[in-house]
């Protein structure tokens, strides 16, 4: 090996144990835009976050990716060990639950379209209790009469639920094959996906000091 | 998944006849009553018979209120559907009918139905995944970050010799005052002649009495022709005497000798 | 390797994977006998923690003992990536600026011949920013009564003005030149000709320990 080999295999090993030390440190997942000025601009930060989740995918601590950010986790399999009973808080009630599996499998949706779903009303406190858990978030505005709020979810929901990206919703597959993500019936040719990224065509952004309060009169 | 640590999907629902003479209370919607109703036909919902479960509804809701019990409005307006429902299954389209057939409207409550299930059975199948802070934990001992605020700071190179410039001269100006100041007025020169002829009965050059104050150039002159204006007007009172041997002489003050009482 | 060794590698890798899920997972540091129910009393304990703590050895991260209990921290050659500093662009102080000025022209100069120049009293917060900034130094001590200590200008002021050199900076004629200074100005307004060589004969140098700090009775 090369004494330029070893330098590049130092410097290298350096970045990882950075990215390794900011990941242990954070209890948060890390994005790599986060983690990139602690490494440098050369770094390879993808390569460096493989090489990692590889080194630790065997052991009691593994490298998850929640959405766009990566964070360090207890292994899945060790669940029923570390299980806490006393930790088990209150829990969430069948409404929340419901409302909450819809916003995950039709989002972005809005309170209309989740209640046409559930055939009830969704009261105030369950979207708050949702909203405060940090599970929804509040994407824009559809741009349809009334503007109503359309929701989504946040990558705190995606690292509660264990899942990397929105598309490892459970069962989200056969929803998808039996049409039953469509708000319309019949279920069109064209079968919308769970989709939490950037503003859709027919999303407004919510102005800075937007509450969610209904707009216009059809909502 | 060990276990579905959701209790709702799996607990029994009451048995049928009861529930039939029960309140709707515990049904989340007249979708809910309709889902159990047809749970209860213990067969897939493809190949439920939506006008069976029509009948079954609106027996329900008759049974109900027939003993006057208080059903939400949403019940009955299921109920009103579900009767066109099955009027509009029962009675064959006629050809100018433009209204959804009986068909139409069965499947979309099917579908309805369907996805109403499938998502609870989603909500089941998210809460049964290793949860964070349950099963999964994140670091118990996060180390936070401490952010020094380091200041940069800006300065041109042209806000630095204004900064300069402009205080030297702001130091200039203030040193020019004392000059305007140091014109002697008649009352303080009489003041200092005063003090300085004391009661000296000799003669004296007015020059030497004012020696300490001629040290400065610029202020000779102002010192001079004040303290001559002010002998003169302390001869007028009677307080001095001066004397002038020669033209361009040096000018000789005393005290005036007091008349003896 | 038989079976039975088979078997006892794995049970060993599987106590190691909880002993490692456990100490990531707690809010404080663990003793064994804490975590002794997780992994059953067949365990050998003190030699698991050994190989964990071997093979964090040189990782980002480190396991450390704190008394008789055992921890996951950061490791130290990394703990400044703890304490990151964000830079802040901001405009210097008038107050700040007319110091510079007056030491950059001054120099070497006392705080009370700043003091002199600027007609007010020099806040010891302005010098700190102005050393902090790197533009400004202590030189040494003048050889008076009080013994003062003497300022001057570094290199990365030259840096941050563009100057080559401090007698670079413009002389009378050219300020006024500049329109900087007026023409109408009395005859015996001197501007001094900056020096920041070596130490001159009228100063002494700085004590390593010497921190600033007013000396005798004259200052």
């Amino acid at each position: 090996m090369s004494d330029e080999d070893a330098d590049y295999g130092d410097v290298r090993e350096r970045q990882l144990r950075i990215i390794e030390a900011l990941l242990f440190a954070s209890a948060e997942p890390l994005s790599l835009a986060e983690m990139s000025p602690y490494v440098g601009d050369g770094a390879n930060l993808p390569a460096l976050i493989e090489e990692l989740r590889a080194l630790y995918a065997n052991r009691g601590v593994n490298l998850v990716r929640r959405g766009d950010r990566w964070a360090f986790r207890t292994a899945e399999d060790l669940g029923f060990l570390l299980r806490r009973e006393e930790e088990e808080t209150r829990p969430l009630s069948r409404a929340a639950l419901e409302t909450l599996a819809i916003i995950a499998y039709h989002q972005p949706t809005t309170r209309a379209e989740i209640e046409e779903v559930r055939g009830v009303a969704v009261g105030k406190g369950t979207m708050d209790i949702l909203m405060e858990a940090g599970w929804v978030r509040m994407r824009g505005r559809r741009r349809t009469p009334g503007r109503p709020v359309t929701y989504g979810t946040t990558e705190a929901f995606l690292d509660h639920f264990g899942l990397e990206h929105l598309s490892d919703l459970p069962g989200l597959d056969e929803l998808k094959g039996a049409g039953l993500l469509s708000s319309r019936l019949p279920p069109s040719l064209q079968i919308p996906l769970p989709f939490d990224g950037a503003l859709r065509e027919d999303e407004d952004p919510l102005a800075p000091d937007d509450m969610g309060e209904a707009q216009g009169d059809d909502e | 998944m060990n276990g579905s640590p959701t209790d709702w999907l799996d607990t029994d629902a009451p048995p049928a006849t009861e529930v039939l003479h029960v309140d709707v209370d515990g049904y989340e919607g007249p979708l809910d009553l309709l889902l159990d109703m047809a749970r209860r036909q213990k067969v897939d919902l493809a190949a439920i018979s939506i006008l069976a479960l029509a009948e079954q509804y609106l027996a329900f809701i008759e049974r109900v209120r027939e003993r006057r019990i208080e059903v939400a409005a949403d019940y009955l307006v299921m109920a009103a559907w579900l009767a066109y429902l099955k009027s509009r299954l029962m009675v064959p389209q006629a050809p100018d009918d433009d209204e959804p057939s009986g068909e139409m409207l069965a499947a979309m409550l099917q579908f309805r139905l369907k996805r109403l299930e499938a998502m609870r059975l989603a909500a089941s199948r998210l809460l049964g995944r290793p949860r964070l802070g349950l099963q999964i934990y994140s670091r118990g001992a996060p180390e936070p970050l401490e952010i020094a605020r380091k200041s940069i700071w800006e300065a041109s190179y042209y806000e630095l010799l204004k900064a300069y410039s402009a205080q030297r001269e702001r130091g200039a100006v203030t040193e020019y005052r004392p000059y305007t100041r140091t014109v002697w007025s008649l009352q303080d020169a009489r003041d200092i002649l005063q003090r300085l002829i004391g009661d000296s009965a000799e003669w004296v050059a007015m020059d030497t009495y004012l020696e300490q104050y001629l040290a400065r150039p610029d202020e000779r002159a102002t010192v001079r022709a004040s303290t001559f204006a002010s002998s003169l007007e302390l001869v007028r009172q009677g307080e001095i005497e001066v004397r002038q041997s020669e033209t361009f002489g040096p000018i000789l003050l005393r005290r005036r000798k007091r008349e003896q009482p």
